[in-house]
């Protein structure tokens, strides 16, 4: 065990630490009979930092004390290594956009009109911090309720050049009806996807109201 | 481990006069991870062939041991009560003659305990094999390094357009089976339409009638104007104030 | 950034993953349209091996995935560096786990008649929860016990490139009375007295049916 060199340890204890260290916590790692000089931890920090200079560690001395970490340029890559998974929208936030869509420019209520349901203020939330809607007015009625239409971002992420490329509802009533028998059953699997995803998704209280939403949309669909 | 030791020294007879400390024994004792260990440690301790265990000396060491757990009160598994048993029976099973008419001969009435140790002691020697391993977090250890500009942003969701129309379709459904309401009666260009005009007259204030038209547009666009402005008239979404006739016609959003 | 090669990303991700990586992760840290080949991620790997040789760490593959470790050379003074010693486990823990990892699935009752001893739902608590090992079913005789097997976290913890790393039984036994010698000074602090036993060689030759067994449990286990 002769051959391994004080700036192996040293280097060894700046990969396994988890939190940056101190020339006392290294000189630490050594038994007493064999504990090195300051300046010798000092060099062997110092050739650590030159032969990372290839690599994509970088010692970084923060408060008098040493850690090896992750050049910038990395993260690029290393933020894929971390990303999670996308979270994905419950049914209640898609029929709430795609009603949006169609009977812009519009309101909650006339959205929960239709909807039959509540339309929690965390759905329009959501819809409104993607960018995919916005408040265009506000309707002169009692309490003097916001109107929501379709941006541009919305028209972008669908790739359509005008809200005119969406089928017109009348189309759509069509293959609905059509499939009004299939679709009633796949519904019902479609509305536990919806919660599965409630369960993962990033913001918790949204997708309890939506979660709920969509039990009532089941129990709907189901009666 | 010096436990080894006295055991192989202290334990081969009766302790009279011996002299362990009762917690010292205790460990001692503890250790045996049961009654096969303990039986195969005096085996082994006796350099015995396991093939041809001595029955009636094993049996009696055996139950030395077991007398002293009793003594010290250490909490002895059941398990080695029914060792002894066992212990016992193969003993006075020995003590029968043997038929020696009998073609084949007849099980040795040790067998089934000689297959239960050589397959215990299997185990243990793969269990001393695993604990000899090197192990993360005893002779390895993982490197933990910290990221430099680690974002925690998280991707958002993307819908696909099939995504969206299915989700419209199941509201078309409940609607067909309602059918309190008619989503809408306008094409979706006049739709538009009046969320853009909604929009310019919510941010310019009072906005000139003919400046929402674009010539460009041709006849339909202009047509697609107009029904929208008409629309959201209609709906008191917007306000339409000409001061004099003739004069120009302004919109405004509904006060 | 045209500089930074298919290698230090993979360095680097190593370093900062903090689990072992399958080749499928690795390649998901590139953009699709800059995908290495898996021949260029492997080429990357053996790279980082034998850049590895000169310094602390050395590549191991878990499971199909790779992972950087600090060499066993390294313990002494890395051990002083963590104040937790390293938790022991029982003789009784670990020989559940050594009749758990060579006869997987195996149930409770089946360690017992091995052991010879009854086998406490603590010590099972303790494997569960390190999570060395899960329920993979559940035998259908009567009472429908537990199965259990080892996972990957097991594989992880005791540096194991698969199960099949693991000696079979009948060699085990050829090598501990070869080794018994230095095994007892090497490992003064894990000696265990079962060493004792194995200094007595037996006749391996009378346990011919013995061996086949033990070549058959362990190709099961590794199955």
């Amino acid at each position: 065990m002769s051959d391994i060199r004080v700036r192996d340890i040293v280097q060894a204890a700046l990969l396994v630490a988890g939190e940056p260290l101190t020339l006392e916590r290294l000189g630490s790692l050594f038994a007493d009979e064999a504990q090195p000089e300051r300046a010798t931890l000092l060099d062997a920090l110092e050739e650590i930092r030159i032969a990372c200079a290839e690599g994509p560690l970088e010692l970084q001395c923060i408060d008098r004390a040493y850690r090896l970490q992750t050049r910038a340029e990395y993260a690029p890559w290393l933020n894929r290594l971390f990303a999670e998974r996308p979270a994905r929208y419950s049914r209640a936030v898609l029929e709430t956009l795609a009603i949006i869509a169609y009977r812009q420019p519009t309101t909650r209520g006339e959205i929960e009109a239709i909807r039959g349901v509540a339309v929690s203020s965390d759905i329009i939330k959501t819809l409104l911090s993607r960018e995919w809607i916005r408040q265009v007015g506000t309707k002169e009625v009692p309490g003097r309720p916001a109107l929501y239409g379709t941006t541009r971002a919305f028209l972008e992420h669908f790739n359509l050049t005008s809200l005119g490329d969406l089928p017109s509802l009348s189309e759509l009533r069509v293959v609905a009806v059509d499939q009004a028998g299939q679709a009633a059953e796949a519904h019902d699997t479609e509305a536990h996807d919806t919660e599965a995803h409630d369960t993962e998704a990033h913001d918790a209280e949204a997708h309890d109201a939506e979660a709920h939403d969509a039990e009532r949309d089941r129990s709907e669909a189901a009666g | 481990m010096s436990a080894v030791l006295v055991r192989g020294e202290a334990w081969s007879k009766i302790p009279d006069d011996l002299y362990i400390p009762p917690d010292a024994l205790e460990v001692i004792l503890e250790e045996f991870a049961g009654p096969l260990d303990l039986l195969l440690y005096l085996i082994r301790r006796d350099n015995i062939d396991v093939l041809d265990i001595p029955m009636a000396e094993v049996t009696r060491q055996y139950m030395v041991y077991v007398e002293i757990m009793k003594a010290i009160k250490l909490e002895l598994a059941a398990d080695y009560l029914v060792m002894a048993a066992m212990l016992a029976e193969i003993k006075s099973r020995m003590l029968l003659p043997r038929p020696i008419s009998s073609p084949e001969e007849e099980a040795d009435p040790r067998a089934e305990l000689v297959r239960r140790l050589l397959e215990y002691e299997r185990y243990q020697a793969a269990c001393e094999n695993l604990d000899k391993r090197v192990r993360v977090g005893r002779e390895l250890f993982l490197p933990e390094i910290s990221m430099e500009a680690r974002s925690l942003e998280r991707p958002l969701p993307t819908v696909s357009l099939e995504d969206l129309l299915s989700a419209l379709r199941v509201v078309l459904q409940r609607e067909e089976a309602f059918a309190h309401h008619r989503i809408m009666r306008e094409p979706l260009s006049v739709r538009e339409r009046m969320t853009r005009i909604l929009e310019r007259i919510h941010s310019d204030g009072f906005t000139e009638f003919s400046g929402l038209f674009e010539i460009g547009e041709g006849k339909r666009g202009i047509v697609v104007t107009f029904l929208a402005i008409l629309e959201l008239v209609r709906e008191s979404l917007v306000m339409m104030v000409q001061n004099e006739p003739f004069a120009p016609i302004h919109l405004k959003a509904a006060a």
